[in-house]
C-alpha cells in the first residue's frame, strides 16, 4: 500500500504535499481542485473534518483556508502512521470567494458561517451564511489583521459616557 | 397516551417559537437555541450561539507567547486544564521545547483531576436538566473537593494557569500524593450512593434511554467526538489513537456503550470517570523524581520560530484541537482552536433535538456535553 | 432569631425580607457563573441565607452578572433587569464587568457595565471564589440596611442616559423605553 | 437497547441522607483557609521593589501601571526609581506573572481575595504589605471576614509567591570563559576570553528590558536596544545603537566600571547582565566598525577645536564633534591616544590592539591626532586657545601621589610602573613585592607585578603582597578584582597603614613597616585613619610599589590663566551645565572633573561638552 | 357547636395556610438534607411571601388577577370542606363530592389567569398542569367512590369518626387498595417531583408561573401551600383516621380535645408529607407522557381494583 502522500501526488496534478511534523501532513491545492481534493481524502478515509481555518497573510494579499483532516481510527492504530491532513488552498483578499465543502463535510456549515462572520469570506452554495456569533455589524471582519481591536474598544465602548446621577 | 396521540394528530397545530435560553434555568452556560415546537414536540431546533463570543483568536495575536496563558484557560470555565495543555503542546512543538518526565507525570495527574471534575460539574448539569439537584449537589461537592486540590497545587480554584511550555508551574506540594488519594478515596466511597440514586435510578432510565439517538454514521459525519462517538460503540480517544503526555506508559481502558442515546453517553462519562480515577492512582505509583520545569527563554524576547502546527487531545468533552501559527514573532500569528462543542452543538445538536420532546432539550444538549463558553471563544 | 432582630423585622419587614429573601436570577452571563453551583450546593449553601436561583427574572430580585459581558448577552441583560419588579438589586462578578479584565481590548465585550445598568456591589477576583459570593451578599445586606442599595432607582433616575448609552451600543432597541418620564418614582 | 431496568425503589435509598449530618461548611461562621500558594491580592515589598516595571510589562491585561508615589520623596539610589506598581482589580485576572517576573522579588501574592463595594474606584490599588503599611494587616483576632477589604487585611498571610526554579527570568549568568588563573598569571595574554556567539546571545536573552540601567549608565546608553539586537543576531544594529553614545565599545567593553550592571534588575537576586561583557562582544565580533555603522562626518562648519587629551573623554569629543563637521585636533604627551585607558589597565585586562581599533575608527573620521606633544612644552595652552575656537580640556590625573613615608624615594610609584610595563621599557622586580594600596590601581599593580616576578624569576617561588588601610568589606577595588587577584595567589593585609619602608645598609629595601588601623573614616565620614601604634607587622619585600591615588597636573596652564580657572570644593573644575569651564571657549571633562574617575563618565563629559560646544561656536 | 363552626371557617384556612407555608420550608430544608447541606430556616417561605407582597410588578390585566384569586379562593373554600382535626366547618354535609368539583378549580383559574400572559412557556405549562391532572383526577374518583361506598357516606366528617371507632381505613381490608393508589398518586396531586412536569423550572422556566412576579407570585404561592395542604389533608383524613388517635386512647371533648386533635391531625400531615419529600428528592423528573403514562397504569388499576372489591364486599 502506498502511502497516502504518494495517492495524493499521484491523483492531483499541481499540488504540494509536504511533511510538516511528526503525523502532520500539509497538502497545498489550488482554489479549484479544493472540493475534489476533500472528496477524494474523504474516500481515502479522512473522514473526520477536525477544523476549518483561514490565516490572513495579510502581506502576501491572501486567505489561506486550512482544512484539517484525520482519521477514525480505533484501538490499536496510532495516528501518526496515518498522519492528520493540512489541507491548504488560498483565494485572495480582495475577492474571498469559495465553493463550500459542506456538501462534503456536513461539519463544515458552521465553520464557514464563522469565517464569513469573521473575515468576510463567501462560500458559495452555502446553506445559510447568517450571522453566528456578533451582535452589532462590524465594518471591517473583526479576525482581518488590518482591524485593530484596541483602536475599536477605544472608539466604540470607551467614548460612552459613565452615567452622572 | 391518548391525550397526547390526539394533540398530535390535530389537537394543536400551531408551531409556537420558543427560546431557551440564554436566561433559562434548565440552561447550563450561556448560549441559546430556537426552538419551534408543536404541542410538546420539537420540530425545529437552530442553536444561537455568541453571547459568550470574546474574540479569543484575534487577542492572542496582541498578546505575547507567555501573556497567552492565563487567556487561553478562558476559554473553557469547565475544564481549563486541557485548554491550557493544548496550547502548551502547541508552543513546545513550535518552539522546540522538551519537557521533563516528572513534569509529563504530573501534567497528566493534573489532566485526569480536571476530567473528573468536568465529568461531576456535567453530572450537576445533567442532573439539574432532570430536575433532580440531589446528586446533582452531591457531584459539585465531589468536584469542589477536587478543586481544593486544584487551589493547592496551583493557587488557583479554577483558572488554574499551571501547564507551562516546558513543564508545570511549580512543584508538587508536600503530602498532595497523600491529600489526592483521600479525595479520590472519599468519592469513590459514594460511588454506590451514585449508582443507586442515579445510575440505576429507574426514572434516570425512562428519560435518558433512546432519547437523543445520534448513531455512528451520524456522528461520524457531523464531527462528532469524544462521548457522543464512545456511546455508539467507537472506541476512538485521542489518548490512544495519538497519544501525549505519558498515557501510553500506563494501562488503561476507554469505555464504551452501544445505543448512542444519552443514557449511553452518560455511563460512558461515569465510566470515564472511574477510570481516570484508576489512571490516577497509576500515575501517582509510577511518578518519576527530578525537575518537573525546563526553563522556557525569557518571555520579553521570546521568539518563536516560523511555522504551523496542529495539536489535538482528548478533553472531558471530546477531540480538543489547536491550530496554532507562528510568523517568527513574539505573538501568535493566527490561533484556531478546535473545540469539541462545536461541531455538537451547532451541527449534532440540531439534528438531535428534532423530533424530541421540549422536556429533554436539556437533557440531550448536556448528554452532549455542550458547553458555551469554547462554542464561542 | 434574638429580640433585636425581631424588632427590626417589625419595623422594617420591607428591608428586612428582602435582605433575607434574594432570589437570583439565573442568568450565565460569563465564566463567573462555575461558581454559583458550589455555592448553592453542599459545599456552601447559600440557601441558608435564603438565596435561591428562580427561573424568571419577574420572581428574582438579585441579579448576579457573572463576569465578562458580551455585546450579545448584554441586551437580554437588560431585558432581564428592566423585567425584575423592584426593588432589585445588582451583584457583578470579578475584573470584567468593572474595566473590562482579561478581555480589555476585545472588540465583543463592553468595559464598564455601570455605564449601561446600575450595579450595586462589584466583587473582586478573577473568578470570585464562593466565600467572596457570600461576601457579596452580606455587602448588599449592608446596603440595603442603609438604604444604599438604590441602583433600582438611579436606574429609574437617569433612565434616559441609560438609555442613550444602550442605544449608543445598538442602535435601535428592540423594545420602547421602560419609563416615560424621568424622575424619582417609588416603585 | 440493552439492559434491564433497575428497580423503581432502588433510589429511594438517598433518603437516609436525611438523618446524616450536612457537609456544608457554614461559612462565614466557619471559615475555611485557602491554601498555602493561593493567588489573592498582591504584596509588595517596597523596600526590595525597585520599580523596575517588569511586571507592567508582562501584564497581560494592562492592569499594572508604574506611578510616582508621593511617599517616596528623595531621589532613589542607583539602580531604583520611584515609581511602584498601581493594580487595577478591574483588570486583574490574578494570574501571578507579576510575581513570577519579578526580578527583586518584591512582588507576591497574598491570600486574601475579599473585596466587595459599589465604587469601582476602591479597585485601583497600589500595594504594599506588613512591613510598610503594618497598620492594614490586622493580626487574626482582629481580623473579620465581615470587613475584609483591601484595606482590612491578615497578617502573614502570604500566597502564591516567587520560587526562583519556576521563575520567567534566569539568574545565572551565562559563564564567561577565562583564562585559569594558574596559566594567567605567567604571562600578559588576556583574561577574559570572549562570549562566543551562542553564548552572547545566551546572555542577550536574559535582559528583561526593564531599562534600570539606562538610567544608571553615566553615559546614558541603550542598552536594551544593543543588547537587544544581540539577542537578534543583529550586531550591526547593536554597534550602532552603542555609537549612539559610545565611540569606545572595545575599550568600554573591557574596563567600564559598569554601572549599569550594578543597576541591572537581575542583579537584585542573581546575576547582573553581563552588559560590558555584551558590549564587547559587539565590539570583537565586528571587524570593520566603518561598514558596519555607515557614519559619514558632518557637514564642514569650518570651526575648530583643539582637545588636550587623548583619553576617552578627549576621543570621545572629537567622535561627536567630527559627526558634527567640526574640525578636532587632539594633542597628547603620549605616544599613541588612550590617555589612562592606554597606560593603566595592564596587557591582560586591555590589550593595546583594542585601544587602536577604536581610535583607528575615530581617526578615520577625520581626527587630526598630535602625540607626543606635551601641551605647556612643545606647544602652549594659550596658543591652543587662540588657534582654536574653542578648547577641552581632557588632561585627566595623571600625577601620582605618594604615601610620603620614610624611605618612600625607594619605592616605585604605580602609574608610572603600570606605564612603563605598558608602553615603556618595563621594571625589575623582586621577589617579594609589596603593593600599598586598596584600590583597583592598586590591584592592578599587583597583578602586573606577580606576572612580572613570573616572568623574571621563572621556577622560584615568588610572593605579592598588598597592604591598605581598609579593611576587606572596605576596599575600594571591586570584588570582581579582589576575586581574581586571590584567585591567582595575591596576599592581602587589610587594615595595616605603612608606617616606613625598611632599608638595609646598601640601600636596599628590605621591607616594609605597618601598624594596625582602627579605623580609616572618623565620625563624620571624612578619610581621616586612626592607628593602633602598638601592633605593628613587618611585611618582607625587596620591590615596594605605591598605589594610593593620581591627581591631575595643571602645570602646562600659565599662572595667570590658572588663576581664572576656577574649582569645586573637591578640587575639581568646576563646568556648568555645557561642560564650560569659568575660562570662555574652554570646555573641561573627565577626571578632572568628574568624581567617579572612569571612561563612561568621561565619554559623558564629553557628550555634554560636544553640545555645549556645538551651542557655543554656533552662537546659540 | 356555632362557636365552634365560626371558629373553624376562621381557623382551618388559616391553619392551613401556615401548615402549607411550614410545609414547604420543611421540604426545602428535607430536600437540603439529602442533598448534604443545611437548607435555609423553616421560615423562609414566610420571608419570601413578605417580599413578594411588598413588590408591585405589572399585571397583565383583569382576567390575569381574577383567575389567581379565584383559584386561591377555590383552594379555601376547599379547605373549609376539610376536617382540620375537628375543626370541620363545613364537612358534615355533601363533602367528598363537592371535593371533587374544587379540586379542580385551583388549576382552573391558574390557567385562566396565565393564559393572560403572552409567554409560551404559560400555555405548555398550562396544558402539562391539565394533562396531569386528568392523570390523577380518575383515579383520585375511583378511591373516593370506594371510600364512600365503604362507609356509605359522602361526609369526610362521617368517614374520619367511623375510622376513630374501626381503626385506620388504611389498615383495613379492603380500604387499604385504594389507600395504596392514594399513596401512589399523590406526589402527582401535590406536584411534586418525579411529577412536577407543570412547573418544570429547568424545562419550561417554572411553566405558569413564568409571568408572575410579587404579590402575583406571593399568592400563587399561598395557593401551593394551600392545595398541597389539601392533598395531603384528604388522604389523613380518609386513610389515616383524622385527628384519631390509634389503640383505646380518645381525645377529651371541648375546646382542649379540638386543639389536641388539630396538633394530631398536622403530626400526620407532616409525617405523610415527609415521605413524599423523600421520594422528590430521590428521583428526577418525569416526561409528561411518562407521568400520565404511569398514573393511567398501576394506580387507576389498583384504584379500580380496590372499587371492585369494596363494593362486591
Amino acid at each position: 500500500m502506498s502511502s497516502i502522500e504518494e495517492k495524493i501526488t499521484a491523483n492531483f496534478d499541481g499540488i504540494e504535499v509536504r511533511k510538516i511534523e511528526e503525523g502532520r501532513i500539509e497538502v497545498k491545492t489550488k482554489k479549484e481542485a479544493l472540493l475534489s481534493t476533500l472528496n477524494f481524502l474523504k474516500d481515502e478515509g479522512y473522514g473526520h473534518l477536525g477544523l476549518v481555518s483561514c490565516v490572513d497573510r495579510i502581506e502576501e494579499g491572501i486567505f489561506e483556508l486550512v482544512y484539517i483532516l484525520s482519521r477514525y481510527l480505533v484501538g490499536g492504530e496510532v495516528a501518526v502512521d496515518q498522519a492528520s491532513l493540512i489541507v491548504k488552498t488560498e483565494v485572495p483578499r480582495g475577492n474571498p470567494t469559495l465553493v463550500t465543502s459542506v456538501k462534503v463535510f456536513e461539519t463544515a456549515e458552521p465553520y464557514e458561517r464563522e469565517l464569513h462572520e469573521m473575515f468576510g469570506i463567501v462560500f458559495s452554495g452555502h446553506p445559510r451564511l447568517t450571522p453566528l456569533f456578533l451582535e452589532r455589524d462590524i465594518d471591517l471582519p473583526p479576525m482581518r489583521k488590518d482591524f485593530d481591536t484596541r483602536k475599536y474598544v477605544e472608539e466604540e465602548f470607551e467614548s460612552i459616557p459613565p452615567v452622572e446621577d | 397516551m391518548e391525550i397526547i396521540s390526539e394533540k398530535k394528530k390535530g389537537g394543536s397545530s400551531r408551531e409556537l417559537e420558543l427560546y431557551f435560553g440564554p436566561q433559562h434555568l434548565g440552561m447550563i452556560g450561556n448560549f441559546s437555541i430556537t426552538l419551534n415546537v408543536r404541542g410538546d414536540r420539537i420540530v425545529r431546533a437552530e442553536a444561537n450561539p455568541g453571547y459568550l463570543h470574546r474574540g479569543f483568536e484575534k487577542l492572542m495575536e496582541g498578546r505575547s507567547w507567555i501573556q497567552n496563558f492565563p487567556l487561553v484557560c478562558r476559554v473553557n470555565v469547565i475544564e481549563p486544564g486541557s485548554m491550557e495543555m493544548v496550547y502548551s503542546t502547541a508552543v513546545e512543538n513550535l518552539a522546540g521545547v522538551k519537557v521533563p518526565p516528572r513534569g509529563k507525570y504530573i501534567r497528566c495527574i493534573y489532566l485526569e483531576l480536571s476530567r473528573i471534575a468536568s465529568h461531576l460539574f456535567g453530572l450537576w448539569a445533567y442532573s439539574k436538566t432532570l430536575g433532580f439537584e440531589t446528586v446533582g449537589g452531591w457531584a459539585m461537592y465531589h468536584r469542589d473537593l477536587i478543586l481544593d486540590l486544584f487551589e493547592e497545587l496551583t493557587g488557583g480554584r479554577v483558572y488554574n494557569i499551571y501547564i507551562w511550555p516546558g513543564g508545570v508551574r511549580r512543584d508538587l506540594p508536600e503530602g498532595f500524593e497523600e491529600r489526592t488519594k483521600d479525595v479520590l478515596h472519599e468519592i469513590g466511597e459514594k460511588v454506590p450512593d451514585y449508582n443507586q440514586t442515579f445510575f440505576e435510578n429507574r426514572l434516570f432510565h425512562e428519560r435518558a434511554r433512546g432519547v437523543g439517538v445520534v448513531s455512528r454514521e451520524e456522528a461520524m459525519n457531523t464531527g462528532g467526538t469524544g462521548q457522543v462517538l464512545r456511546a455508539t460503540g467507537l472506541e476512538y480517544d485521542i489518548r490512544k489513537v495519538e497519544p501525549y503526555g505519558v498515557y501510553d506508559e500506563i494501562d488503561w481502558d476507554v469505555p464504551t456503550r452501544e445505543d448512542g442515546d444519552a443514557y449511553s453517553r452518560i455511563m460512558v462519562v461515569r465510566d470515564e470517570m472511574i477510570e481516570s480515577v484508576h489512571a490516577i492512582f497509576k500515575l501517582f505509583d509510577k511518578l518519576p523524581g527530578g525537575p518537573v520545569y525546563n526553563k522556557i527563554p525569557n518571555p520579553f524576547k521570546w521568539n518563536i520560530p516560523e511555522g504551523e502546527t496542529y495539536v489535538r487531545l482528548e478533553s472531558s468533552r471530546g477531540e480538543l484541537g489547536l491550530y496554532l501559527a507562528s510568523d517568527g514573532g513574539r505573538k501568535p500569528y493566527r490561533a484556531h482552536f478546535r473545540t469539541p462543542s462545536y461541531p455538537h452543538g451547532l451541527t449534532i445538536l440540531e439534528k438531535a433535538l428534532a423530533g424530541e420532546s421540549i422536556s429533554d432539550t436539556g437533557n440531550i444538549m448536556i448528554s452532549l456535553y455542550v458547553t458555551a463558553p469554547e462554542i464561542d471563544r | 432569631m434574638d429580640r433585636r432582630q425581631l424588632i427590626k423585622w417589625l419595623k422594617e419587614p420591607l428591608k428586612m425580607s428582602n435582605k433575607y429573601s434574594l432570589h437570583v436570577v439565573y442568568f450565565c452571563t460569563g465564566c463567573g457563573i462555575i461558581e454559583i453551583p458550589p455555592s448553592i450546593t453542599a459545599r456552601w449553601d447559600a440557601e441558608r441565607f435564603g438565596v435561591k436561583p428562580v427561573a424568571t427574572p419577574r420572581q428574582a430580585n438579585l441579579f448576579l452578572i457573572t463576569g465578562y459581558v458580551s455585546l450579545k448577552t448584554l441586551k437580554p441583560i437588560i431585558r432581564t433587569y428592566e423585567q425584575m419588579p423592584a426593588p432589585k438589586y445588582t451583584v457583578a462578578f470579578g475584573s470584567c464587568p468593572i474595566d473590562g479584565g482579561m478581555y480589555w481590548d476585545s472588540y465583543n465585550t463592553i468595559n464598564h457595565l455601570d455605564k449601561y445598568i446600575p450595579i450595586d456591589g462589584y466583587i473582586a477576583g478573577c473568578m470570585p471564589r464562593p466565600e467572596a459570593v457570600f461576601a457579596g451578599i452580606t455587602h448588599l445586606w449592608t446596603l440595603i440596611d442603609e438604604g444604599k442599595a438604590d441602583g433600582y432607582k438611579k436606574y429609574r433616575r437617569n433612565y434616559s442616559q441609560y438609555r442613550s448609552n444602550q442605544e449608543r451600543l445598538y442602535g435601535e432597541l428592540g423594545w420602547p423605553p421602560r419609563f416615560e418620564t424621568e424622575g424619582l418614582e417609588n416603585e | 437497547m440493552s439492559g434491564k431496568r433497575p428497580s423503581i425503589l432502588n433510589s429511594l435509598g438517598a433518603g437516609k441522607y436525611l438523618f446524616r449530618r450536612p457537609k456544608t461548611i457554614k461559612y462565614p461562621f466557619e471559615l475555611k483557609e485557602p491554601a498555602p500558594r493561593y493567588r489573592g491580592f498582591h504584596l509588595n515589598d517596597w523596600d526590595a521593589c525597585t520599580g523596575c516595571g517588569n511586571c507592567e510589562d508582562i501584564c497581560p491585561n494592562e492592569a499594572i501601571e508604574m506611578v510616582e508615589v508621593p511617599e517616596l520623596e528623595e531621589a532613589p539610589e542607583e539602580g531604583r526609581t520611584n515609581l511602584r506598581p498601581q493594580i487595577n482589580y478591574g483588570r486583574c485576572c490574578f494570574c501571578g506573572l507579576c510575581v513570577d517576573v519579578c526580578p527583586a522579588g518584591a512582588l507576591r501574592l497574598s491570600r486574601d481575595y475579599l473585596h466587595i463595594h459599589f465604587d469601582t474606584d476602591t479597585f485601583t490599588f497600589i500595594p504594599k504589605d506588613q512591613k510598610s503599611a503594618g497598620e492594614k494587616f490586622l493580626p487574626e483576632e482582629e481580623y473579620s471576614v465581615l470587613k475584609a477589604n483591601l484595606d482590612h487585611r491578615r497578617q502573614d498571610y502570604e500566597g502564591f509567591s516567587q520560587d526562583l526554579d519556576f521563575s520567567l527570568f534566569r539568574l545565572d549568568r551565562v559563564p564567561m570563559p577565562q583564562v585559569p588563573p594558574e596559566e594567567r598569571k605567567l604571562s600578559f595574554i588576556e583574561q577574559v576570553i570572549g562570549y562566543t556567539k551562542e553564548e552572547a546571545k545566551g546572555e542577550a536573552e536574559r535582559c528583561l528590558e526593564c531599562g534600570l540601567c539606562e538610567d544608571a549608565c553615566p553615559a546614558g546608553l541603550n542598552i536594551v536596544d544593543y543588547v537587544g539586537a544581540i539577542y537578534e543576531d543583529d550586531p550591526d544594529e547593536s554597534l550602532r545603537q552603542i555609537f549612539k553614545d559610545n565611540p569606545l565599545p572595545s575599550i568600554c567593553g573591557r574596563v567600564c566600571m559598569k554601572h549599569c550592571e550594578d543597576a541591572c534588575s537581575l542583579g537584585k537576586q542573581g546575576d547582573p547582565v553581563a552588559i560590558r561583557w555584551l558590549k564587547r562582544w559587539t565590539a570583537d565580533s565586528i571587524e570593520d566598525y566603518k561598514r558596519s555603522l555607515e557614519l559619514t562626518p558632518g557637514e564642514d562648519k569650518g570651526k575648530k577645536v583643539g582637545i588636550v587629551g587623548a583619553g576617552p573623554s578627549g576621543l570621545s569629543l572629537a567622535y561627536f564633534l567630527r559627526l558634527k563637521g567640526y574640525g578636532v585636533t587632539v594633542f597628547d604627551s603620549l605616544p599613541g591616544a588612550g590617555g589612562a585607558t592606554r597606560i593603566g589597565p595592564p596587557q591582560y585586562r586591555l590589550p593595546l590592539d583594542a585601544i587602536e581599533k577604536d581610535v583607528n575608527y575615530i581617526a578615520s573620521l577625520g581626527v587630526e591626532f598630535r602625540f607626543c606633544t606635551t601641551v605647556g612644552e612643545d606647544v602652549s595652552f594659550e596658543e591652543i586657545r587662540d588657534v582654536y575656537d574653542a578648547a577641552y580640556l581632557a588632561v585627566g590625573n595623571s600625577d601620582p601621589l605618594s604615601t610620603g613615608i620614610e624611605n618612600a624615594d625607594k619605592a616605585h610609584l604605580a602609574l608610572d610602573f603600570l606605564r612603563s610595563n605598558k608602553i615603556g621599557e618595563g621594571v625589575e622586580v623582586g621577589r617579594e613585592v609589596v603593593v600599598i594600596g586598596g584600590g583597583n590601581v592598586a590591584m592592578d599593580a599587583a597583578r602586573e607585578a606577580l606576572r612580572l616576578q613570573h616572568m623574571q624569576h621563572p621556577e622560584t617561588s615568588v610572593v605579592t603582597k598588598t597592604v591598605s588601610l581598609e579593611d576587606w568589606d572596605e576596599l575600594p577595588a571591586t570584588g570582581e578584582e579582589v576575586e581574581e587577584a586571590r584567585e591567582e595567589g595575591i596576599q592581602f593585609n587589610p587594615a595595616w597603614g605603612p608606617k616606613k619602608i625598611e632599608v638595609d645598609g646598601d640601600g636596599r629595601v628590605k621591607g616594609l613597616l605597618c601598624t594596625k588601623v582602627k579605623s580609616v573614616f572618623d565620625e563624620d565620614g571624612r578619610f581621616n585613619p586612626s592607628f593602633d601604634e602598638d601592633r605593628e607587622k613587618f611585611l618582607e619585600g625587596d620591590t615596594i610599589i605605591e598605589a594610593i591615588g593620581q591627581k591631575p597636573d595643571f602645570s602646562f596652564i600659565s599662572e595667570e590663566t590658572f588663576g581664572k580657572l576656577e574649582f569645586t570644593e573637591r578640587r575639581k573644575v568646576r563646568v556648568n551645565e555645557n561642560g564650560m569651564t569659568s575660562l570662555p571657549g574652554v570646555f573641561a571633562g573627565g577626571d578632572i572633573v568628574n568624581t567617579n574617575l572612569d571612561a563612561v563618565t568621561a565619554i559623558a563629559d564629553a557628550k555634554v561638552a560636544s553640545e555645549g560646544i556645538d551651542c557655543y561656536l554656533s552662537g546659540k | 357547636m356555632v362557636g365552634m363552626k365560626i371558629a373553624g371557617i376562621i381557623f382551618s384556612p388559616i391553619i392551613g395556610v401556615i401548615t402549607g407555608l411550614l410545609l414547604t420550608g420543611a421540604a426545602r430544608k428535607m430536600v437540603a438534607r439529602v442533598e448534604w447541606r443545611y437548607g435555609p430556616p423553616i421560615l423562609q417561605p414566610v420571608i419570601d411571601l413578605i417580599k413578594l407582597f411588598f413588590q408591585r410588578p405589572p399585571s397583565h390585566g383583569k382576567t390575569f388577577d381574577y383567575g389567581l384569586i379565584a383559584s386561591l379562593a377555590g383552594s379555601i373554600v376547599l379547605v373549609l370542606f376539610l376536617p382540620v382535626g375537628r375543626l370541620c366547618p363545613l364537612s358534615e354535609g355533601g363533602g367528598l363530592l363537592l371535593i371533587t368539583y374544587l379540586i379542580l378549580i385551583g388549576p382552573l383559574g391558574m390557567a385562566l389567569s396565565g393564559g393572560e400572559g403572552a409567554n409560551p412557556y404559560v400555555s405548555i405549562g398550562i396544558s402539562r398542569k391539565l394533562i396531569l391532572s386528568l392523570g390523577y383526577e380518575v383515579t383520585l374518583l375511583l378511591i373516593l367512590l370506594s371510600v364512600m361506598s365503604e362507609y356509605d357516606t359522602i361526609s369526610i366528617f362521617n368517614v374520619v369518626r367511623a375510622q376513630s371507632e374501626n381503626g385506620w381505613s388504611l389498615f383495613s381490608w379492603p380500604l387499604v387498595i385504594p389507600g395504596l393508589a392514594y399513596l401512589l398518586i399523590l406526589p402527582a396531586i401535590l406536584g411534586v417531583k418525579p411529577f412536577d412536569v407543570a412547573s418544570a423550572p429547568q424545562e419550561i422556566s417554572s411553566g405558569p408561573h413564568v409571568e408572575y412576579g410579587g404579590k402575583y407570585l406571593a399568592l400563587s404561592k399561598l395557593e401551593g401551600g394551600l392545595s398541597e395542604f389539601i392533598g395531603i389533608a384528604l388522604f389523613v383524613n380518609l386513610f389515616l383516621g383524622g385527628w384519631s388517635i390509634p389503640g383505646s386512647l380518645h381525645l377529651p371533648a371541648g375546646v382542649l380535645g379540638v386543639f389536641l386533635g388539630v396538633l394530631v391531625f398536622l403530626a400526620k400531615v407532616a409525617f405523610v408529607f415527609s415521605l413524599n419529600v423523600t421520594v422528590s428528592a430521590s428521583f428526577p423528573r418525569l416526561r409528561v407522557e411518562q407521568a400520565v403514562k404511569y398514573l393511567w397504569s398501576w394506580p387507576a388499576f389498583i384504584g379500580l381494583v380496590g372499587l371492585i372489591i369494596v363494593s362486591a364486599l
